[in-house]
């Protein structure tokens, strides 16, 4: 009896001094194999994110739409998949679009969803026709309140140097309140906010934002007064993904990001839960059986 | 020397003129070319090591002198580059193919210490303990799908980020700002030398 | 030959097919950064053969890479090319003509005192660098450090307990400016060193560390998300850009 | 003496306040209204000129910047779309196009260069002419007359930092009088710090063990307060491990870094007695790439085994990987750092980390110097400074007197 005993808590020491390679093989597991399958999550879309698809879906063809790269690399994973979403959505309603940045680390990352999204899956959009890729500009909130009066004087030239009065679809654009819409992507500074205090309210043109899900709770006072809608985070991503889907039922086999990386993330918490939780347990079984052996017990 | 730089640098901060923006410019762009000076110190240092394990034939020495060809080469293309500027062809695809995976894969090992270290430390040993599982789970669970319980926790979750880490990281941080000053004042009067190798 | 050598070996020469079926299916480039990849991540399991290659590599290469840096991007515009213009216009034309700025012979002088301590007597002479660095970024950190982590950070947390909306008195809203400022307090007791923690400002510490407990806790927790995206990204390159296998 | 302290304190406030009547009376607050968003039916007359009132030096700069400031009829600025705002070197020179300003916003900020080469150069002190046009795209626009001379002026001296000076020299005060104290060998109580007490026991252990010492000074550059202040804990840790005869190992990332810490160990074991037993192999440069140079410090751990590992001084994202790994091989941990975002990570995975503002303290605490623990109680009083600003700061808000918050404002 004794002797069951002691193997019995040796077991539960055992367990609780586990081996840290095999919480190594559940989170690889809990990762790779959502990506390998194309697993993806269905988030019922919120109405925050619905209101945001629906103004994108009624806006009429040729709308011209201004999309703001204010994010850097460390924050790409989860903001990508929103500027990607909402690229594909503004193409699908044939909407022009413009795309710039005031965050220097913001115009690769404008490179990449034209390279990734926009020329591979819309080979008619033509570069100064149809989307125009306008680079970054220092000047923080100085450079809205700026563009707000005066687009061409701080813009001159697109990313690559080509005078901006050559390109054709830059013709009837003067201020902001030329765009039907203006989209950030990003909420630290500057960013979604900016664009409401300094675009938005003033020049009175409808602004929505996607951000990373740290800044979310920041920005929802806006909504709806002043912020046509907001993604926050990968989830937000994945609702615009999956309203999307449900109104361009030909992207269902397409690979959306924020969907497959919300099953990653949700998978992999619920991995790093369960060991937490399962240590716990184990913990507790390993001191009552202490108090039920004495302090003898509690010394071994 | 460490005095008069270091007030200068107080004083710098007050005032707006041009020419004291310059000097400051200056002194800035010193500290950072001596810095490079620095790094020949230390890729010396390296060699040596290496060098030694090599030459004593000591555990592992093989892997030395990979270390030392991987140096030799990015430093021969870094330097002999095609008019001065580093866009040779091995030195880009040292630097994207060899150096870029390598240090992202690095800081992805992160996804699995942090389940481990989660695992290991995140027990109910103490009060203490237990709170700091408690705020992790709550934390962590906003991405469980949970029904109805869902939006109480995320409340929850957004609450602890926005109240006490609030708290708690501005009195960190003004203790940091404390300490800082304090250490810079010790520079500045002569009583901290410990940088300068005695103490 | 012992079992383990044996497997040993085995892995080698598998490891090695494995490179040559790569290179030839998807080229050179990606097989090499997937295989260091790959072999870093093996260090999970343990050290070994192919982690301490990749180490090894990893820390020439990187040590070369920013001593061409820091050469080509502040040596020679920075200082060879602002005491004599004329040498650096062949490589970077643009600032041939500049003026010579004769006050950068200094940090050329303290650069090469630095250097001194190669030598076997002179080492103390590189003081003379290290006081000039080390002074120059203590006066500016007493500076900055008093701006924005004492006087800013009163300012932050000096606002009203008691907050009304529209909707009329806002108690959620009031409650958490009190938890804030009970926290700031607390937590600023328990960084007190030269006070006992005992009594009521014992208490008060007490609390102090409790905040900052939930604080750690909140932030391990909230970190998780960001490392397992990173660890998504490597996984798309190996499976996506290597393997090929997501669509 | 007693008095003198919070003496201090209401003479700090005072002088606070005094300096924030000044600042507070130089602001200007000028807020924009809604932009029409209207365009107004063309008018054929031209509306009416507007009238420059003023062309101010911005205070606190270098100069180059003139703010300008003009009157225009509230009722007419629907009728017209902008102004355009010129600037000349003479009343009758040419004007050059500075900018333009909403139909609503009667000012404008003109921002030159201060770089003399520069196209848009505004130098300092010379006279400046301004003249600003009522634009009205469609129809005839009108020119106000022609103002100035305007200057341009850098200043000596930046007022709304005014608060920062105080607190430095209040705070010098302070540090230097508790070093004095000190100095007189008055006795100071510190509390004890956990991560301290468990150096010597960790030190000890490795030596029982016959096992080396890691000590990892972290990512920072040798200015960094940071590890300026894990540099003194380096020495005290070295000469104990000089006196047990124990292998310390330092790898560097930085490498001013490694030449500080070759000196730091070098005296140490001079002081310990024990020169011959140094050697420039123990503290090395690894490389200046951080995750190089976490790849480098795993290699030593996991073939090295260290008994001990100490990780102080500047950390980012590494911190968790060097201590996971760590505690992998069976190590006592210490740690420390100043970056609040990785503190937690040595919190959960370290077995003593000192938080913040200790790591700074603990030089003090293992040299037991006199002079460093007096600035130990200078930091004290600064926190009690704080508190004690703070609660007077939440009531002066609470009885409705905002202009606290002006005292505490650094204005830039």
């Amino acid at each position: 009896m004794a002797n069951n005993e002691v193997q019995n808590q040796s077991l539960i020491e055992k367990l609780q001094l586990i081996d840290r390679r095999i919480i190594f093989v559940f989170i690889a597991c809990a990762v790779v194999i959502p990506l390998l399958v194309g697993a993806t999550m269905e988030e019922e879309t919120t109405p925050i994110v619905q209101a945001f698809f629906d103004y994108v879906e009624n806006l009429p063809e040729d709308s011209r739409v201004l999309l703001s790269f204010d994010y850097g690399p460390t924050t790409a994973p989860e903001i990508q998949p929103m500027a990607d979403a909402i690229v594909r959505h503004c193409a699908e309603r044939k909407c022009k679009l413009y795309m710039m940045a005031v965050w220097a680390t913001g115009h690769n990352l404008t490179g990449e969803t034209i390279v990734n999204v926009l020329n591979p899956e819309f080979p008619d959009y033509k570069y100064g026709e149809e989307y125009v890729n306008l680079g970054y500009k220092a000047g923080n909130q100085g450079l809205i309140r700026l563009l707000l009066v005066d687009f061409k004087r701080m813009y001159s030239t697109d990313a690559a140097g080509t005078a901006i009065d050559s390109i054709p679809m830059m013709e009837n654009i003067n201020n902001l309140k030329n765009f039907d819409l203006i989209v950030s992507f990003g909420g630290g500074f500057p960013g979604i906010k900016e664009w409401v205090l300094y675009a938005g309210d003033p020049g009175n043109v409808p602004v929505g934002g996607g951000c990373t899900a740290v800044s979310a709770p920041l920005l929802y006072p806006y909504y709806p007064n002043q912020l046509i809608g907001l993604l926050g985070g990968a989830k937000g991503a994945a609702e615009y993904e999956n309203a999307l889907i449900t109104a361009y039922p030909q992207y269902e086999n397409k690979r959306m990001a924020g969907m497959s990386l919300m099953v990653s993330q949700t998978v992999s918490h619920m991995v790093i839960i369960f060991f937490i939780i399962f240590g716990n347990v184990l913990y507790f079984l390993h001191r009552s059986k202490q108090k039920a052996n004495g302090i003898e017990g509690g010394q071994s | 020397m460490v005095f008069t730089v270091s007030l200068f640098m107080v004083i710098q901060y007050f005032v707006p003129l041009d020419s004291w923006a310059w000097m400051y410019q200056y002194l800035i762009d010193w500290t950072i070319i001596i810095g490079v000076f620095a790094l020949l110190l230390g890729i010396w240092s390296l060699l040596r090591v290496n060098w030694g394990k090599i030459s004593r034939r000591s555990e592992n020495w093989g892997y030395a002198v990979i270390t030392l060809v991987g140096l030799f080469v990015m430093l021969i293309f870094g330097f002999f580059p095609g008019g001065g500027n580093l866009n040779n062809y091995v030195y880009e695809h040292f630097f994207f193919y060899i150096l870029v995976p390598i240090q992202a894969t690095m800081f992805s090992l992160l996804a699995f210490f942090i389940a481990s270290a989660a695992f290991r430390a995140f027990r109910a040993r103490s009060v203490l303990a237990t709170l700091l599982l408690i705020a992790g789970l709550v934390i962590m669970i906003r991405f469980v799908p949970m029904g109805p319980l869902s939006e109480p926790i995320s409340d929850l979750a957004s609450w602890i980020l926005k109240v006490p880490n609030l708290a708690a990281k501005r009195a960190i941080i003004i203790g940091i700002g404390l300490g800082a000053v304090a250490t810079a004042l010790k520079i500045m009067l002569g009583i901290e030398r410990a940088y300068l190798g005695r103490d | 030959m012992s079992k383990t050598k044996m497997t040993a070996w085995v892995v080698f020469a598998f490891v090695i097919i494995a490179f040559a079926v790569s290179v030839a299916l998807k080229g050179a480039l990606v097989t090499v950064g997937a295989f260091l990849t790959l072999f870093i991540f093996s260090f999970l399991y343990k050290d070994n053969p192919y982690y301490k290659f990749a180490e090894h590599l990893f820390v020439g290469v990187s040590a070369a890479y920013w001593m061409c840096m820091g050469f080509w991007g502040t040596m020679v515009p920075n200082l060879f090319g602002k005491l004599y213009p004329p040498m650096v216009g062949g490589v970077l034309p643009a600032l041939k003509d500049n003026p010579a700025e004769p006050f950068m012979i200094i940090p050329l002088i303290l650069g090469i005192l630095l250097l001194m301590r190669l030598a076997p007597n002179a080492g103390w002479i590189s003081r003379w660098a290290l006081a000039f660095i080390v002074g120059t970024t203590a006066g500016l950190n007493l500076v900055r450090y008093l701006r924005s982590d004492f006087i800013q950070q009163i300012n932050n947390t000096t606002f009203s307990l008691y907050i009304s909306s529209a909707a009329g008195f806002d108690f959620g809203q009031t409650m958490s400016n009190i938890v804030i400022f009970i926290g700031v307090l607390c937590g600023l007791i328990y960084f007190f060193f030269s006070k006992e923690h005992k009594g009521a400002f014992g208490a008060g510490a007490r609390v102090g560390i409790i905040v900052l407990m939930v604080t750690f806790g909140a932030s391990f927790g909230y970190t998780v998300m960001a490392r397992i995206s990173l660890l998504v990204g490597r996984m798309q390159f190996l499976f996506g850009d290597w393997l090929g296998m997501i669509k | 003496m007693k008095y003198i302290l919070p003496g201090f304190l209401v003479a700090l406030l005072l002088l606070m306040a005094l300096s924030v009547t000044a600042i507070a009376q130089e602001q200007d607050e000028t807020v924009g209204e809604d932009v029409d968003t209207l365009m107004q039916p063309i008018e054929q007359e031209p509306p009416p000129k507007p009238v420059i009132t003023a062309g101010e030096d911005r205070p606190n700069d270098n100069g180059h910047k003139l703010t300008i400031y003009w009157d225009y009829p509230q009722e007419a600025t629907g009728k017209i779309d902008y102004f355009e705002v010129y600037r000349a070197e003479s009343p009758d020179g040419e004007f050059k196009l500075r900018g333009t300003s909403p139909s609503n916003y009667f000012e404008y900020f003109d921002i030159g260069d201060s770089d003399e080469n520069a196209e848009d150069y505004l130098e300092n002190d010379k006279d400046l002419y301004y003249k600003v046009v009522a634009v009205v795209e469609d129809g005839p626009s009108s020119e106000s007359d022609v103002a100035g001379p305007y200057h341009a002026v850098g200043q000596w001296f930046h007022t709304g930092k005014v608060p920062v000076m105080i607190a430095v020299i209040i705070f010098a005060m302070f540090t230097i009088y508790f070093i004095q104290s000190a100095r007189k060998g008055k006795d100071l109580f510190v509390r004890p710090l956990a991560g301290i007490e468990a150096v010597d026991e960790a030190i000890g252990r490795a030596t029982e063990m016959g096992k080396p010492i890691l000590y990892v000074l972290g990512i920072g550059t040798a200015a960094d307060i940071a590890t300026i202040a894990s540099f003194t804990i380096l020495g005290r840790v070295a000469k104990k491990v000089a006196e047990y005869q124990t292998d310390l190992i330092v790898p560097c990332y930085d490498a001013i870094v490694m030449s500080v810490a070759q000196d730091v160990v070098k005296s140490a074991y001079l002081e310990a007695g024990r020169p011959d037993q140094y050697s420039d192999d123990q503290v090395f440069f690894v490389t200046n790439a951080q995750f190089a140079y976490v790849a480098g410090v795993n290699g030593i751990m996991v073939r090295d085994l260290p008994a001990t590992n100490f990780y102080l001084g500047y950390f980012a994202a590494e911190s968790l990987i060097l201590a996971e790994t760590g505690n992998s091989i069976g190590a006592i941990q210490i740690a420390g750092t100043d970056q609040v975002t990785q503190i937690p990570f040595f919190v959960v995975a370290c077995d003593y980390t000192l938080i913040g503002e200790e790591l700074y303290a603990a030089s003090a605490y293992l040299g037991r110097d006199p002079l460093l623990l007096g600035s130990l109680k200078a930091e004290d009083w600064g926190k009690a400074i704080f508190m004690v600003l703070l609660a007077f700061g939440v009531l002066a808000v609470a009885f409705g007197w905002e202009g606290f918050r002006e005292i505490v404002r650094v204005n830039l």
